[in-house]
């Protein structure tokens, strides 16, 4: 096992990132239900130890590009969940000024280049990014977050083969949730799956199980070694489950309860708290943890629902430097 | 006649279809499980697997394959769930699609209807907001659809199935819940022929799509202004019944043309351009637009409210043509 | 050795179309050369043993989609060289009435469903088209031609996964020349290869010589079979060599001209009259048949040179059915 | 000064950017051996290749990874070939690269070129002809630049290097092998400013791209007959100089708008609806367009003859103006 098996300082970290990664979807989940919250909304409950498991091991200069279930990743890249917060309120505060909203997201002060509505549209961005960072001689890498359902979409061959050609540093990790919005993805998905399919465009790939905090950050750290070192890109396949629905407003009862109940089982979060509770750590200490996470969530999701709109002029900014319209003058 | 939501409508419209042509399938994603906006609800059942076709998130080839298929005579429903995405299947749409029957001299009857979901809904931001109908009016070998009410979506999709020609079929997203009255059985309607929803001389408003019901609101404003006007739906971009566009504008001397997408080389243009050279400018006193500014689609709603049409906007817009 | 090996009928039709294949090729050449053929024109000299062993395992209610270098693969299924060299030359009785050109030749009669200028663009056409078929229980079957620089395409792997998924009577095969365009495919197609990427995506796939004409026919002859008792999708990733440059007026001085002599040494042509000559025809009447191709070609070259031009009206033709402008009336 | 084709114009203004800012590297295919356009013939020799990057046939990843590379501060100049295949990475165009500075919130800096050789030439056909520059001035996001000289394809490439915006260049292939003087250094070109290529009174002809040397004949034609136009080449088409252009009409009343796109819901309409919205209709005596009819580029000559625009067309075009 590696140090971040043995150091419990990290694995304190990573429960307290999964505890806040899952208090702020059960927040915004609340918080849409009550329709406090605008647009579509897509949380990852039940995925939370494949953002803490992979952000963990990256450095704030490595960058990250996200799909359109990315809260997680942004957090464990460093965002700040207060300012995410804002932005899925559509507020002037939110990180795009209220201009993206929770598909929308970025941080690029953490390196974090943004979630994506377009299933697979991060992949081609991934290996750009990972192909600049080389010219300018960093070590920096770059990890490319996408679902099981982006590997039927052509940027997924274009952008691992492009990857190895260049030997980039890029890291992808396929969150294989098992469902594609309403399609278990595995109906749609022929042959021996995403890691034969890496293989076979030349990139490393190995499965790890996506709710074993442990497994996922201990896969993570090795691969991230082998990118930054210069070793080409390499691909984690990372099993997890998809405890609510597709969107918010979906309840996903096509389901069996039988498999949802299964996967609550397996709860990422939980479990990590066995191997803490194991290792000496009080439960009133992870309890704490759990409850801090939820306050820090409230607290965000009071502020925004108190915070200031964008000023209707913040509507016409950021458009492009020539050729922007100033509308209300010229029209 | 039954009252039934746009949506609704449209399902109604391809389940009759499917019903007497066996040629006719559907294909897109969770298409099998309803589709996203329940537009093929209980199809699965009733047509089985093969006719009702979930695919993999592979825009490219949903589009190409419902291509392919026609190639071969069948009539597919091409879903593509939500319009933006049909930027992941341009080469299949306007290199092929567009140009097969062309290219080949007459060979290829590309006998597909896409079915795109547009326009802003409910603060779906950048990526899921996107109106370019405009572009496709401008490409030649398809025709292109801009229902506003049950009773079009419904006569236009089964004309637009029965169709040898592509057509891109332009669902109203905003829309989706309106309700209205259609006619069982749907009959169809054809391509290019505007629909009257007001009448009167004062000016002529044109417009298609989510901006039929606020600028119908509009005209009922103006009306208890005593301002009443010509208010056309035009219900299809290309053709576009430009006969009766001009018709109207002979005799009111004013046009508005109102759209919810980009007005800059929006469709507006167009019809503005297109009056201008058949009208001349003698008879013709203005010929305005009223859209949406050059920007992105933004997600906060006070934000997305500046983009949007309002019924007060195109009161004060048909004001000030009269003005002039 | 299967029927196909040990039939000499058969061995001596295969010479004749790669004969009449080569000799149509030499002769639009020369034609756009002298410049009586306008706009880009690729040529498959050397590549013909893909063409006619591939096409003759078909049956002519097959299809089959092309891509840009696809004269060959037109003549194997049974278009008439004389209304494709009326299309390259832009006359009225060409295939596409003139208005496709070499890019966009198709005949639907005999099954052939259009060439592509696009790269790639052909795939998913042909497994729409191979699905129709199975919606008609037809048990006719679709072959998809591509070339190797193709497979670094998104829709190689979209078509490939959905052939698979839909279980659909689809023959695709790569036709490997060792470059696209000005680049060696392999320079810019990471990992092992189109086989391990066919085989990624469940698809059943063999190498095969290409320049060996009775190689490719027994293959394709198994593959057809397979494919048309619904055992799903097969690939032939067939290896062969691009004599000429990749358009007419590219020389392709770049490549050594080792390399291209140690290619014409492996002429598919000359191969197979060695077979044919071993088994006991006459040299004379080998070339026989090289000379009645030419014979053939010539003739269509003479005639499309007198052709009539299409009339103007034409271009205003199977534009669409409905809202086609009546340009010069209402413009 | 020195004399030059309009494609090594263009060559030389990519090569000096790339000697003064090493943020700015080519990807494409073929661009190590010099493009398929020889526009970048013998960069691999200078710049290596890390910044001359010869890629897979992977439009989609072409286009997605010079934005990458712009995220974190490169300079991509995006080689296309040919416009056409841009319909394989609408996605990475128009979801991700138009949209990200916005969606941001102003984080991203999407500084791109992306070069698209577009427009008819040597009988190419369908699906290597188009010309839709009008849809990217519907886009909300990037610059749209239409050349058709080699010192303005040179200046317009500086410029277009040195932005901060996206830019979409439309390189003319039409006019690949025309010569014109350049100055050396080449200095930029701001966007939005538009070349007045002869001056006079009866009427404003407005142009761009492939359709300026064609115009430019025929100005030349009318003024042997005492016709003398104002003729203007937008030389961008967004931003485009609406001063000049409005300021032209209101001296000569008379508009035509010349382009090789297609006529309908081209950006001619656009350039119409502006003026009769600015200039209004009294002292507007009549804005026309000439333009391609909606009709796919088909392969024959005397086909394609049909689609092209001639200094005759134009003649035409203008004295029907003058009868108006
Ligand atoms: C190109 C494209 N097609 C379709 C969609 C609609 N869509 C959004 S999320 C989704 C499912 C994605 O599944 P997966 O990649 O596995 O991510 P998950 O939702 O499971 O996290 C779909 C089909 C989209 N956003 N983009
Ligand atoms: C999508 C797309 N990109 C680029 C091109 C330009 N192009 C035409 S042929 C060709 C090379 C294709 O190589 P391959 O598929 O191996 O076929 P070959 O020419 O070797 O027969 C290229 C790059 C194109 N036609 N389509
Ligand atoms: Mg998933
Ligand atoms: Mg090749």
């Amino acid at each position: 096992m590696s140090d971040a098996g043995d150091n419990l300082r990290r694995l304190t970290g990573l429960y307290r990132m999964m505890a806040r990664i899952r208090a702020f979807e059960e927040t915004a989940l609340a918080a849409h239900k009550a329709g406090e919250i605008p647009g579509p909304l897509h949380v990852s409950i039940g995925q939370e130890a494949v953002a803490a498991g992979i952000c963990g091991n990256l450095r704030i200069d490595d960058r990250l590009t996200s799909n359109h279930r990315g809260h997680g990743h942004a957090i464990a890249k460093g965002a700040d969940p207060r300012r995410m917060m804002l932005e899925l309120f559509g507020r002037a505060g939110g990180y795009c000024r209220g201009k993206g909203g929770s598909m929308h997201i970025a941080d690029f002060s953490v390196g974090m280049l943004g979630a994506n509505g377009v299933v697979a549209g991060g992949i081609p961005i991934a290996v750009g990014a990972a192909q600049g960072l080389k010219m300018q001689q960093s070590d920096a890498i770059v990890t490319c977050m996408f679902g099981d359902g982006a590997v039927n979409r052509g940027p997924f061959l274009e952008g691992l083969n492009w990857a190895v050609l260049y030997k980039l540093p890029v890291l992808f990790v396929c969150e294989d949730n098992g469902v594609a919005a309403f399609t278990r993805a595995d109906t749609v998905t022929a042959g021996p799956g995403v890691i034969d399919r890496a293989k076979a465009l030349g990139v490393a790939a190995i499965s790890i199980d996506g709710n074993n905090a442990l497994a996922v950050d201990d896969a993570a750290q090795v691969a991230v070694t082998a990118v930054r070192r210069g070793e080409g890109p390499h691909l984690l396949h990372v099993r997890t489950y998809r405890i609510t629905g597709h969107t918010s407003t979906d309840a996903a009862a096509w389901r069996p309860a039988e498999e949802v109940e299964e996967a609550r089982a397996r709860d990422p979060i939980a479990r990590l708290g066995a191997v803490l509770a194991e290792r000496g750590v009080e439960p009133s200490e992870l309890g704490r943890m759990i409850d801090d996470a939820r306050a820090e969530m409230a607290a965000a999701r009071g502020e925004a629902n108190a915070a200031a709109w964008p000023e209707p002029a913040v509507a016409f900014e950021d458009v492009q430097d020539t050729g922007a319209v100033a509308w209300s003058k010229s029209h | 006649m039954v009252e039934v939501t746009l949506i609704e409508a449209s399902r109604r419209a391809v389940l009759q279809e499917m019903r007497v042509d066996s040629r006719v399938w559907v294909l897109g994603e969770d298409v099998a499980r309803g589709g996203l906006w329940g537009q093929y609800q209980d199809f699965l059942a009733e047509f089985g697997e093969q006719r009702v076709v979930s695919t993999p998130i592979s825009e490219a080839t949903i589009m190409g394959a419902g291509l392919g298929s026609a190639l071969v005579g069948m009539r597919p429903v091409i879903e593509m769930r939500i319009f933006d995405f049909v930027m992941c299947a341009m080469d299949e749409l306007v290199n092929q699609i567009a140009k097969v029957r062309y290219m080949f001299g007459g060979q290829a009857k590309p006998a597909v209807v896409v079915r795109m979901p547009h326009g802003m809904w409910r603060n779906s931001a950048a990526q899921h907001s996107q109106m370019l109908e405009a572009w496709f009016a401008h490409l030649p070998g398809v025709i292109v659809v801009t229902p506003a009410t049950p009773a079009d979506a419904a006569g236009l999709l089964v004309q637009a199935i029965r169709s040898d020609d592509p057509v891109l079929f332009f669902d109203p997203k905003d829309l989706f819940w309106v309700t209205g009255e259609i006619a069982e059985p749907i009959e169809p309607i054809p391509f290019g022929v505007a629909r009257k929803v007001t009448a009167g001389d004062a000016a002529t408003v044109v417009t298609w799509s989510a901006a039929v019901p606020v600028a119908t609101k509009a005209a009922e404003l103006l009306a208890t202004e005593g301002i009443k006007v010509d208010l056309l739906d035009l219900r299809t971009i290309w053709p576009w019944d430009q006969a009766a566009v001009i018709a109207s504008v002979k005799k009111t001397g004013r046009l508005l043309v109102v759209h919810e997408a980009v007005e800059v080389a929006g469709f507006g243009a167009e019809v503005v351009a297109r009056v201008v050279d058949q009208v001349g400018t003698t008879n013709l006193k203005a010929a305005r637009r009223l859209a949406a500014p050059r920007v992105p689609v933004p997600f906060a709603p006070p934000l997305e409210a500046q983009l949007r049409l309002s019924p007060e906007k195109v009161v004060n817009a048909v004001k000030g043509l009269l003005a002039a």
